[in-house]
C-alpha cells in the first residue's frame, strides 16, 4: 500500500532523513521506533507532504511525493501528529467535523463511534478543545483524524501524556482498526505497546531505518535494542 | 499548625459540569507529592486553582497558613509558589539567559525599576549563571529560546519556574515527551534543584512518580481518593481500578 | 565561566562606545554638510521624529503593542508646550526655551497617565482598538475647542523669548537643530539605556508571553502602564521639539490618526525588532513626507508600492536588512557580495527610470497637462503626446526588469550558500 | 419629541445602521475568519462604487450590481494571492500594514484613472425618488434598496458561516494550517475565497453606496474607521453581533443629533450655576447632537473596557 | 522686468481630503499662468511650482522652505486658515530675518476674518472676500426676502463653521431682527456620512432656510439627503457651492432651492468666461476659483507700477492699488490688506438662456441674482498694520 524508497528530507537546508526506505501493507500495524530526533515524525510529515522530500513515494501505486497535504489526506492516509494540534477554540464537535472530508456519508466512522470509544468525549462535546486535559485532546486528535475515514493513519506517539489505564484502551483500538482493514504506522517511543500491538517493527537511527522485523525478533536482537532503542 | 499547602474542600465547576469536587489536602513542607489520576480528572485545573490562573467556585488554598484563593496569579507568585506548565511556556524570543534572569528579577526586588541596569545587578546576574548550570544550559546561554530543542525547552520551563526561589513548587508532567533516559536526567535535575522546597508534581509515567515522591495523592473525578506513600497507593485497589490498570503500569514501574 | 563573561562584554563595550561617538558625530556634522535651508529643516525634523519613532518602538518592538494613537501623545505634548512658550514669552512661566521639550515630556507623560490607565488593560487587537478609538475622540474633540487648540489654525509662538542661553536666541534654525541634536542625542541615550533595564527587559517578557509574566510575579498590566508611560514622555519631548521647531500647532495636522498611522508604518519600515530600526524608520519618514511629495506628484504611488514591496520582502524592516548584512559580513562572507549588490544595482536602475518615467508620463496627463505634453524628467524632456516616450520608457522598464530577474536569481543563489556555511559554521562554534 | 419626528428617526437610525452594516459586513467576514484588520477594506468599497460607475455606463446598472463586485472580488483574491499569503506567516502587523499599503495604491489608481473629482455616479431610474412617504418626509428608494442589500448581505453571510465549515476551516487553519491541510483541506483556496468574498461584499456596498451618497477619492477614508468600530464592538468574530451594533449605532447617533442638550445645561438645571468662565466651559457646553458622529468611538472605548468581547463576542483578542 | 520669469509657489493639497478641490486649483492657476504669459502688461512670464502641502500647517512651512529654495519670491494658497496662518507666520520670521529675500503670499480662498484683522501681515493679500463681507453680502439678501423668516444654522464644528454661524446671527439681527433662529448645529468636520438626521431635525424645527458654511462632502451630502428626503420648501444659503464635486450631488434636484454667495459666477462673460470654457474644454472640469485670475492680474500690474518684480517693492505698490479684474474694478484696502470687490448671491437653476455654461455638466448652474457693489460688503478691520521702515 504504501512505498518508501531512499527519501531524503530536508529542513530548509538541514538534512535530516538520509535514505528511509519501507513499505506497510494493508491491515498492517507497523511500529517506527527510536530515539529522540531519529527522524520519525520527519518521516512522517514527509509522506503527508509536510516538509520538503525526495526519492520515490507512493500510495496505492500513485506517486504522493510533492502531492500537498490536502491532497495526499483526500487519497486516504490520516496523519495524527505528535504534538497533538487541537483547534483550541472550537469545541469538540466541531474538532470533529472538521476531520470530515465532504459531509462525512460513506464514511467508516460516525461521531457515535468516536463517542462510543471515548465516552469523556462525548461528555465534553460543546466544551473548547483548548480547555480539555492533555490526555482528553490526545483522544480528540486520534478521533479527528480517523473521521477522515483513512485506509492508512500515521500516528505519532499517541500515548504521550494518558494515564496508563488509558494507554491500554489506545492499544485496543488500534487493533480494532487492523480489524477494520486499516493500516497503522505507529510512532512511538514506549516499547512495551508497540510490541504488544504490532505486526512488524522498523527501528530508526540517524535519518535511516536499521532494523525491520517482526517484534518477536526485535526482543531477540539485544544488539540492535542496546545500539539504536535504548541509551 | 500550618501547612505548607493546604486544601479545603475545594471545588470548581465549568458552567454546570463540576470538574473539582471538593479536595481537602495538607502538604508539608519539604515534602514531595506526586499527584496522579487519569486524563481529565482535574490534575491541572487543581494546579491552575492553586497557582491562581483560575478561581475556585468555593473552598480555601492556604499558603503557609495564608489564603491565597482569589488572588492574582503574580501576587501569589510573590508569595512563594510558582508552577511549570503542562505545555512549555517560556519567553520564546528571549535568550536563555534573559528568560531566567526575567524569573530571577522579581524575588530580588528589582521589581519595575528603570533606573539601574541589569548589567550591574550582580547577584541576579550570578544568580541567573548558577541556574542556567543547574539546569543544564550552559551551551545555550545566548540562544532564543524557540530555537532550543524539545528537552531543553522543557528543561527551562523547569529553570524558569525555580528561578524566583519559590519554596512550594508546582510541576505539571515535567517529563512529558522525553525519552528514558532523558527522564530519568531530569528527574535528578528536579530532585537536586528543589532540595528543601516543597514540590508537587503531576505525572503519568509511574517510574517518575516512584522514583520522586514521598507521598502520592491520586486524583480522580476531580476528588483526591488516595493519599499516602508510594507503597500504600500502589497496594490500593480503588486506585488500580481507576487509574494503574494492570500491565503498562506494571512495566513502567518496573523499569526503575 | 565569569571570565568568559568578561570576554564577551568587553569588545562589545568598545564597539558600543564607537558607535555612540559616531552618532554624536552625524549629529553633529550633518547641517555642516548639507547646508540648504530644506536640508536643515529635513534635519531638524529627522531629529525630533527620531524621538517619536523610537518612543513608539517602545510599544511596538519592545512592548508588542500596536497602538494606533500615539500621535495623540505627541500633539498634546506639543499643545501644552507651545502654550508654556507663549506663557513663558509674557513672562507668566519661568521656563527657558531649552527646557520647552521636557515640559512637553512631562504633558505626554500626563496624559499617558490619564489615558493609558484605561488602554493598557488590555492587549492584543484590543489595546490596537482602544487607542484607535481614542486616538480618533481626541482628534475630534480637539476642533471642538478651539480656546485650547486653536481650531483650525492652531496656535502660534515666537520661540525667540527670554534671555539668550549662553548666547543663543535660537531665532535662526541651526540653533534650533542643534538643541534637538542634543535631545535627540540623550533621549535615544535613554531609550536604549532603558531597554537594559528590569522594566526593559520584562516588558519583552510581556510582549512574548504575558501568561507566563504572571506566573513570575509581576503584573502585566502594570508592566504595559509603566512603559506606556514612558513612551509617552518621550513623545511629548518629541512634540515639544516640533513646538520649537515649526513655532505652530494645530490639532487636525498633529493629532490625527493618520499621523498616529505614519508613526506606526515607518517605525515598522525602519525595523521594529532593533533597535536602531527607527531611527531609520524617522529618517525614511521625513524623505517621504518633504522631498518624495516634492519630486513627485505621484509620491503616494511610489510610496504604496516600496511599501507594499518592503512588507512583504523584508518584513524585518530596513535594520533586518542591515542586520542581515553584519552578519554575512561578520563571517567574513561579504567580499563576494560586493558585485552581487553591484549587479542588482544596475539592473533597478533602468527598472526605477523606466517605471517612474511612465508614472510620471500619467500623472502629467492628469495633473498638469495646462502645461502642455512635455515634462521634463532627469535631464531630458518626455513627450506625453508622442509615442516615442512611451515606448522608450516601456523598453527601458522590460530591460530592466530582465536583467534584475537574472541578477536576483544570481544573488538569491549566493545568498542561500553564505547562509548555510553560515550555519555550519555556528553549529561547528557551537560544538567547539 | 413627538412621534413624527420619533418615526422618522427611528427609521434614519434603521437605515443608517443598515448602511454601517453593509458597509461592514464583509469586514467582519474577513476580521473574525482571518483575523486580517483589513485597512483596504473601504478602498474595495470606493473601487466598486468607481467600477460600477464606469460599467454602468456601459452595460446598465444591473449588470453593474452584479459583474463590479465579481471583479472587486477578484481582484481582492488576486491580493491575498500574491501579496497577503506571503505575508501571513510573518504576523498579524504585517498583514495589517500590507493592507494599508494597498489602500494607498488603490486610493492612487482611483485618482489616475478617474481623477480627484467627483464622478457623476447616478442612480439609476427605478431607485431615483421616494418610496414611500410618511409624515411629509419622504423615504427614498434607494435608502430602502441598500437595506434590502444589507438584509441579503446578512443572509448571505450567516449562511456561509453556519452551513459550511470555511469558517471553522479558517479559525482552525490560524493555529494550525499544517494540521488543517492534513485533514484534506486546501487551507490556500478557503483564505483566498473568503478574503476575496470580504473584497466583493465591500465592492457591492460600493456599488449601491455610491450612488447613493457620493463617488470620490476622499470615500473610502471617510467611513474606514467608523466600520473597524462596528466590528469591535459587536464583538469578534460575531455576525450578529456586528448586525446589532450596526443598528445600534446607527439609532444612538440618530437620535443623539436630536439632542440638544448639555452638561452645563444639565448643571444648570440641578442649580448648579455655569456661566462662560467656570472652569472646562468649553466641555460643558458642546451639546450631544455637537458630538453625535463621534459618540462611536466613545462608545467603542467604553465596550472595549467594560467588555472586551464585544456585545456578542466570544473571543477577546 | 520685461522677459523676467516670476516663479510662483502654489502650496495647497494635492492628496488627501481635498485633493480634489487643490488639484483644479493647480490647474486653474496653470491654465492661467499660461494665458498671462502669451500677452502681459509687464511682460513677464509666470511659473507656477505646485507643491502638494498636505492641508498642513507643518507641511507647509516645509513646503513653504522648499519653495524659497527653488528660488520663488511669491506663494499663493488658498485651502484652509490654518496653512494660511502658518505661512504668515513664517513670512514674518523670514522676511525680518532674510532681508533681500523676502517673500510675498497672495492668499485666494483662506476666508477667516482673523487673518485681515488680529492677524494681518503687511506680506499677506487676500483676494478673496472674508467669512464675514460674505456673511454681509448674503444677510443683506436676506433682507429683501419675505420668505425667510426660520433660519437654520448648520456648520462644521470648526473655526470657519463656528465664525458663519457667529457673523449670520449677528448680521441677522441686525438687518433681520424678526428672523428667527430656529436651530443651530455644528457637527464635526468631515465626520458625518449621513445628514438625514439633520434633516430631520431642520424639518422639525420648521425652518424655511439653511445657512451653512459647509464645503466638500460636508455640503454635498447634506444637500443630498435634504433632496432625499423631499425637503423642498427649504432654501439652502452657502458658500462653497461651486467647489468640485457638490454641483454634481446637488443636480436637478436642488433646483432653485440653493444659493451661494460668491466673487463671481459661471456666466460673467468677457475674458474670463472665455477662459472658463477654454479650460472646461481641456481638463472636463469647472473652472471655480477665479481668484487665482485676480491673483495674476494684480501682481502684473502691481509689477508695471513698481516697475520692478521685487516683492518689498510689488507689496509697497500693492497697498491700494486699484485695478481691474474679471469682475469690475477691485481695490487692495491698504489698511488691512483685504481685496474690496463686488459680490454675487446666486441661485441654481437651468442653465440656459442668459447663463448657457452649466456647472459639472449637469445642465444646471448658478444664476446670479443679485450684485453687491463693493462698499456693501465691506466691513471693517481691526489691523494694525506694522509696516517694514523703509
Ligand atoms: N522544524 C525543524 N527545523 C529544523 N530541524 C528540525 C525541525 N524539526 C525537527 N528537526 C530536526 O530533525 C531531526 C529529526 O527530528 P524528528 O522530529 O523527525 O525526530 P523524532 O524521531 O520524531 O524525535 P522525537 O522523539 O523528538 O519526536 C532532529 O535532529 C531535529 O532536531
Ligand atoms: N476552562 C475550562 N472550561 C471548561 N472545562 C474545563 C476547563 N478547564 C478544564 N476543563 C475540564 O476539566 C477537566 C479536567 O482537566 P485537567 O486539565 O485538570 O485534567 P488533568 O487531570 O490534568 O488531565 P491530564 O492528565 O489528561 O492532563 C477536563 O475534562 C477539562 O475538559
Ligand atoms: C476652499 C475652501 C473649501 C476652504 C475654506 N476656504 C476654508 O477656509 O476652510
Ligand atoms: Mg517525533
Ligand atoms: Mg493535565
Amino acid at each position: 500500500m504504501l512505498k518508501l524508497q531512499d527519501i531524503h528530507a530536508y529542513y530548509g537546508k538541514s538534512h535530516v532523513l538520509h535514505g528511509v526506505s519501507f513499505d506497510v501493507g494493508p491491515g498492517e500495524i507497523v511500529a517506527l521506533l527510536g530515539r529522540n530526533g531519529s527522524g520519525r515524525s520527519t518521516t512522517a510529515k514527509a509522506i503527508m507532504g509536510l516538509v520538503h522530500a525526495e526519492g520515490t513515494l507512493r500510495w496505492k501505486d500513485k506517486d504522493i511525493l510533492r502531492k500537498k497535504a490536502y491532497e495526499v489526506a483526500h487519497m486516504g492516509i490520516g496523519y495524527v501528529p505528535e504534538n497533538r494540534d487541537i483547534f483550541p477554540k472550537l469545541t469538540v464537535h466541531q474538532n470533529l467535523l472538521l476531520g470530515q472530508k465532504g459531509n462525512g456519508r460513506g464514511s467508516r466512522w460516525s461521531f457515535d463511534d468516536m463517542y462510543g470509544m471515548f465516552p469523556r468525549l462525548k461528555e465534553r462535546q460543546h466544551t473548547e478543545a483548548g480547555v480539555l486535559s492533555g490526555g482528553e485532546q490526545q483522544m480528540l486528535t486520534l478521533c479527528r483524524t480517523l473521521m477522515g475515514d483513512p485506509d492508512l493513519i500515521i500516528i505519532d506517539e499517541p500515548t504521550e501524556g494518558l494515564a496508563p489505564k488509558i494507554v491500554e484502551l489506545v492499544g485496543q483500538y488500534l487493533r480494532t482498526l487492523k480489524d477494520k482493514g486499516i493500516s497503522v504506522l505507529l510512532i512511538e517511543q514506549k516499547l512495551t505497546i508497540a510490541m504488544q500491538i504490532s505486526d512488524r517493527a522498523l527501528v530508526m537511527g540517524h535519518g535511516s531505518i536499521v532494523f525491520d522485523g517482526t517484534p518477536d525478533s526485535l526482543r531477540a536482537d539485544a544488539t540492535t535494542r542496546k545500539e539504536w532503542l535504548e541509551v | 499548625m500550618t501547612h505548607a499547602l493546604e486544601l479545603k474542600s475545594l471545588r470548581k465547576n465549568f458552567g454546570k459540569t463540576e470538574i473539582i469536587r471538593g479536595v481537602d489536602l495538607a502538604v508539608e513542607a519539604g515534602e514531595r507529592i506526586a499527584i496522579i489520576g487519569p486524563n481529565g480528572a482535574g490534575k491541572s485545573t487543581l494546579f491552575n486553582l492553586i497557582s491562581g490562573r483560575l478561581a475556585p467556585s468555593s473552598g480555601e488554598v492556604l499558603l503557609d497558613g495564608q489564603r491565597i484563593d482569589g488572588k492574582k496569579p503574580f501576587e501569589i507568585n510573590r508569595l512563594g509558589l510558582s508552577r511549570s506548565f503542562q505545555i512549555t511556556n517560556i519567553f520564546p524570543k528571549l535568550s536563555v539567559f534573559e528568560n531566567l534572569r526575567c524569573g530571577v528579577l522579581w524575588s530580588l526586588g528589582y521589581r519595575y525599576s528603570f533606573l539601574r541596569f541589569l548589567s550591574n545587578l550582580h547577584d541576579a546576574n550570578a544568580r541567573t549563571e548558577e541556574l542556567i548550570h543547574q539546569v543544564g544550559l550552559d551551551r545555550k546561554r545566548d540562544v532564543q529560546a524557540v530555537n532550543l530543542t524539545y528537552a531543553e525547552q522543557r528543561a527551562l520551563e523547569i529553570g524558569v519556574t525555580i528561578a524566583g526561589g519559590a519554596n512550594v513548587i508546582l510541576l505539571d508532567e515535567p517529563t512529558a515527551g522525553m525519552s528514558k533516559t532523558e527522564t530519568s536526567h531530569f528527574i535528578a535535575l528536579i530532585k537536586q534543584v528543589t532540595v528543601g522546597k516543597t514540590l508537587l508534581t503531576v505525572e503519568h509515567d509511574m517510574g517518575v512518580v516512584f522514583g520522586l515522591a514521598d507521598k502520592i495523592a491520586v486524583v480522580v473525578y476531580g476528588e483526591v481518593i488516595a493519599f499516602d506513600t508510594p507503597a500504600a497507593v500502589r497496594a490500593n485497589a480503588r486506585v488500580q481500578e481507576a487509574y494503574l490498570g494492570s500491565s503498562v503500569a506494571d512495566a513502567q514501574g518496573g523499569a526503575h | 565561566m565569569t571570565n568568559t563573561q568578561y570576554y564577551r562584554f568587553k569588545p562589545l563595550n568598545l564597539g558600543r562606545f564607537f558607535i555612540w561617538s559616531l552618532f554624536a558625530i552625524v549629529l553633529i556634522v550633518a547641517p555642516m554638510v548639507f547646508k540648504t535651508s530644506l536640508a536643515l529643516t529635513m534635519l531638524s525634523q529627522m531629529g525630533y521624529l527620531i524621538i517619536i519613532c523610537l518612543s513608539y518602538n517602545i510599544l511596538l518592538g519592545q512592548g508588542g503593542m500596536l497602538s494606533f494613537g500615539h500621535a495623540v501623545y505627541v500633539g498634546l505634548g506639543s499643545f501644552i508646550a507651545i502654550h508654556a512658550m507663549n506663557l513663558a514669552s509674557k513672562g507668566a512661566l519661568p521656563i527657558p526655551l531649552v527646557l520647552i521639550p521636557v515640559v512637553g515630556g512631562l504633558a505626554g507623560m500626563f496624559f499617558a497617565i490619564i489615558l493609558g490607565f484605561v488602554t493598557t488593560k488590555k492587549s492584543g487587537t484590543t489595546f490596537a482598538m482602544i487607542t484607535l478609538g481614542i486616538g480618533e475622540l481626541v482628534a475630534s474633540m480637539a476642533l471642538m475647542f478651539p480656546g485650547f487648540f486653536g481650531g483650525e489654525g492652531g496656535i502660534t509662538t515666537d520661540r525667540v523669548y527670554g534671555r539668550p542661553f549662553f548666547g543663543l536666541t535660537f531665532g535662526p534654525q541651526i540653533q534650533v537643530y542643534y538643541l534637538i541634536a542634543v535631545y535627540c542625542f540623550i533621549c535615544t541615550a535613554l531609550m536604549y539605556a532603558f531597554t537594559g533595564t528590569p522594566l526593559g527587559r520584562i516588558l519583552n517578557a510581556v510582549r512574548d508571553n504575558p501568561e507566563r509574566v504572571e506566573f513570575i510575579g509581576y503584573n502585566t498590566q502594570r508592566v504595559r502602564y509603566f512603559a506606556f508611560i514612558i513612551a509617552g514622555f518621550f513623545a511629548g519631548v518629541g512634540g515639544g521639539l516640533a513646538a520649537i521647531n515649526f513655532e505652530i500647532v494645530n490639532a487636525a495636522d498633529s493629532l490625527n490618526a493618520l499621523r498616529s498611522g505614519s508613526y506606526l508604518l515607518f517605525t515598522f519600515l525602519g525595523g521594529a525588532i532593533f533597535f536602531f530600526g527607527p531611527i531609520i524608520g524617522a529618517v525614511l519618514l521625513v524623505f517621504a513626507a518633504v522631498l518624495l511629495s516634492e519630486l513627485s506628484k505621484a509620491w503616494q504611488l511610489y510610496f504604496g508600492l516600496v511599501f507594499v514591496f518592503m512588507v512583504m520582502f523584508a518584513p524585518g524592516g530596513i535594520a533586518s536588512l542591515v542586520m542581515m548584512n553584519l552578519r554575512v559580513a561578520k563571517f567574513g562572507k561579504f567580499k563576494q557580495f560586493w558585485p552581487l549588490y553591484g549587479g542588482l544595482l544596475v539592473a533597478i536602475i533602468p527598472v526605477v527610470i523606466g517605471a517612474a518615467a511612465l508614472i510620471e508620463m500619467i500623472y502629467h496627463i492628469q495633473l498638469n497637462s495646462a502645461l502642455g505634453p512635455s515634462l521634463p524628467f532627469m535631464g531630458v524632456s518626455l513627450d506625453t503626446s508622442g509615442v516615442a516616450s512611451w515606448l522608450g520608457a516601456s523598453l527601458i522598464l522590460v530591460i530592466g526588469l530582465i536583467a534584475l530577474e537574472f541578477a536576483r536569481r544570481r544573488f538569491v543563489r549566493a545568498w542561500g550558500t553564505a547562509q548555510e556555511q553560515i550555519e555550519a559554521e555556528i553549529k561547528r562554534r557551537e560544538l567547539a | 419629541m413627538n412621534v413624527e419626528f420619533f418615526v422618522i428617526s427611528l427609521l434614519n437610525g434603521v437605515s443608517y445602521g443598515l448602511l454601517l452594516f453593509m458597509l461592514s459586513s464583509g469586514l467582519t467576514l474577513i476580521f473574525s475568519m482571518m483575523g486580517v484588520l483589513n485597512f483596504a477594506h473601504t478602498s474595495f468599497y470606493m473601487l466598486g462604487a468607481y467600477v460600477a460607475y464606469t460599467l454602468s455606463g456601459i452595460i446598465g446598472f444591473w449588470p453593474a450590481l452584479f459583474i463590479a463586485p465579481l471583479l472587486v472580488g477578484a481582484l481582492g483574491a488576486g491580493f491575498e494571492r500574491y501579496s497577503l499569503r506571503r505575508v501571513h506567516k510573518f504576523g498579524h502587523v504585517p498583514e495589517l500594514l500590507v493592507t494599508f499599503g494597498l489602500s494607498f495604491l488603490i486610493l492612487e489608481v482611483v485618482q489616475l484613472v478617474w481623477g480627484r473629482s467627483t464622478v457623476p455616479y447616478a442612480l439609476p431610474s427605478q431607485l431615483q425618488g421616494p418610496l414611500f412617504t410618511i409624515y411629509g418626509t419622504q423615504f427614498p428608494k434607494s435608502r430602502s434598496f441598500i437595506m434590502l442589500v444589507a438584509l441579503l448581505m446578512l443572509l448571505s453571510v450567516w449562511l456561509l458561516l453556519t452551513r459550511t465549515r470555511i469558517g471553522l476551516v479558517i479559525q482552525a487553519a490560524l493555529k494550525h494550517p499544517e494540521m488543517v491541510e492534513a485533514l484534506g483541506h486546501n487551507v490556500p483556496r478557503v483564505f483566498m475565497l473568503v478574503f476575496g468574498g470580504g473584497a466583493a461584499l465591500a465592492g457591492l456596498a460600493g456599488v449601491v453606496g455610491g450612488n447613493t451618497y457620493v463617488t470620490e477619492p476622499a470615500m473610502a477614508a471617510s467611513v474606514g474607521s467608523i466600520i473597524f468600530v462596528v466590528v469591535v464592538v459587536g464583538g469578534l468574530g460575531s455576525l450578529a453581533g456586528a448586525f446589532l451594533a450596526s443598528l445600534l449605532i446607527g439609532i444612538v447617533q440618530t437620535f443623539a443629533v436630536a439632542m440638544d442638550q448639555s452638561m452645563a445645561g444639565g448643571l444648570q438645571a440641578m442649580g448648579v450655576a455655569v456661566t462662560e468662565s467656570s472652569f472646562g466651559y468649553p466641555l460643558l457646553k458642546l451639546t450631544i447632537s455637537q458630538v453625535a458622529p463621534i459618540l462611536p468611538y466613545l462608545f467603542l472605548v467604553l465596550i472595549l473596557i467594560f467588555r472586551p468581547k464585544g456585545l456578542l463576542g466570544t473571543r477577546e483578542d | 522686468q520685461k522677459g523676467e520669469t516670476v516663479k510662483i509657489a502654489w502650496l495647497d493639497p494635492l492628496s488627501g481630503l481635498m485633493a480634489a478641490v487643490g488639484t483644479n486649483q493647480l490647474k486653474t492657476f496653470q491654465f492661467l499662468a499660461d494665458e498671462f504669459n502669451k500677452k502681459n502688461a509687464a511682460g513677464v512670464k509666470f511659473e507656477i511650482i505646485g507643491i502638494d502641502n498636505k492641508l498642513s500647517p507643518q507641511e507647509t512651512t516645509s513646503a513653504l522652505r522648499s519653495a524659497m529654495d527653488q528660488g520663488a519670491r511669491y506663494v499663493v494658497q488658498g485651502n484652509g486658515s490654518g496653512a494660511a496662518l502658518a505661512i504668515i507666520d513664517a513670512l514674518e520670521k523670514n522676511n525680518a530675518r532674510n532681508p533681500g529675500k523676502e517673500v510675498l503670499y497672495l492668499n485666494y480662498a483662506a476666508v477667516d476674518p482673523d487673518l485681515t484683522n488680529s492677524k494681518c501681515s503687511y506680506w499677506h493679500f487676500r483676494l478673496d472676500a472674508d467669512t464675514s463681507m460674505k456673511m454681509e453680502a448674503l444677510t443683506t439678501f436676506m433682507k429683501d426676502q419675505p420668505d425667510v423668516k426660520k433660519v437654520y444654522l448648520l456648520n462644521q464644528n470648526y473655526s470657519h463653521g463656528v465664525q458663519v454661524a457667529k457673523y449670520a446671527k449677528e448680521n441677522l439681527a441686525r438687518k433681520r431682527p424678526d428672523v428667527q433662529i430656529v436651530g443651530e448645529d455644528l457637527h464635526p468636520l468631515a465626520q458625518v456620512r449621513d445628514f438625514s438626521p439633520y434633516i430631520a431635525k431642520i424639518k422639525a424645527s420648521g425652518a424655511d432656510t439653511v445657512i451653512t458654511g459647509n464645503w466638500g462632502s460636508d455640503l454635498s451630502l447634506l444637500i443630498k439627503a435634504a433632496n432625499d428626503a423631499g425637503l423642498n420648501n427649504v432654501k439652502f444659503y452657502t458658500y462653497y457651492g461651486t467647489v468640485s464635486g457638490t454641483p454634481t450631488a446637488m443636480g436637478a434636484a436642488s433646483d432653485g432651492k440653493v444659493f451661494q454667495v460668491g466673487y463671481g459666477h459661471y456666466n460673467m462673460g468677457g475674458e474670463i468666461q472665455r477662459l472658463s470654457v477654454d479650460f472646461n474644454k481641456k481638463f472636463k472640469e469647472d473652472l471655480y476659483t477665479s481668484a487665482a485670475y485676480t491673483s495674476l492680474q494684480m501682481l502684473v500690474d502691481g509689477f508695471v507700477k513698481a516697475k520692478s518684480t521685487d516683492p518689498v517693492k510689488v507689496a509697497a505698490a500693492l497697498e491700494g492699488m486699484r485695478f481691474k479684474s474679471f469682475n469690475g474694478e477691485v481695490e487692495m484696502r491698504k489698511t488691512d490688506h483685504q481685496l474690496q470687490q463686488g459680490l454675487y448671491v446666486s441661485k441654481w437653476e437651468k442653465a440656459g438662456g442668459k447663463f448657457p455654461i452649466d456647472s459639472e455638466n449637469t445642465g444646471y448652474t448658478f444664476v446670479p441674482v443679485k450684485y453687491y457693489e463693493p462698499y456693501v460688503a465691506s466691513t471693517p478691520t481691526t489691523c494694525e498694520m506694522k509696516r517694514p521702515s523703509p
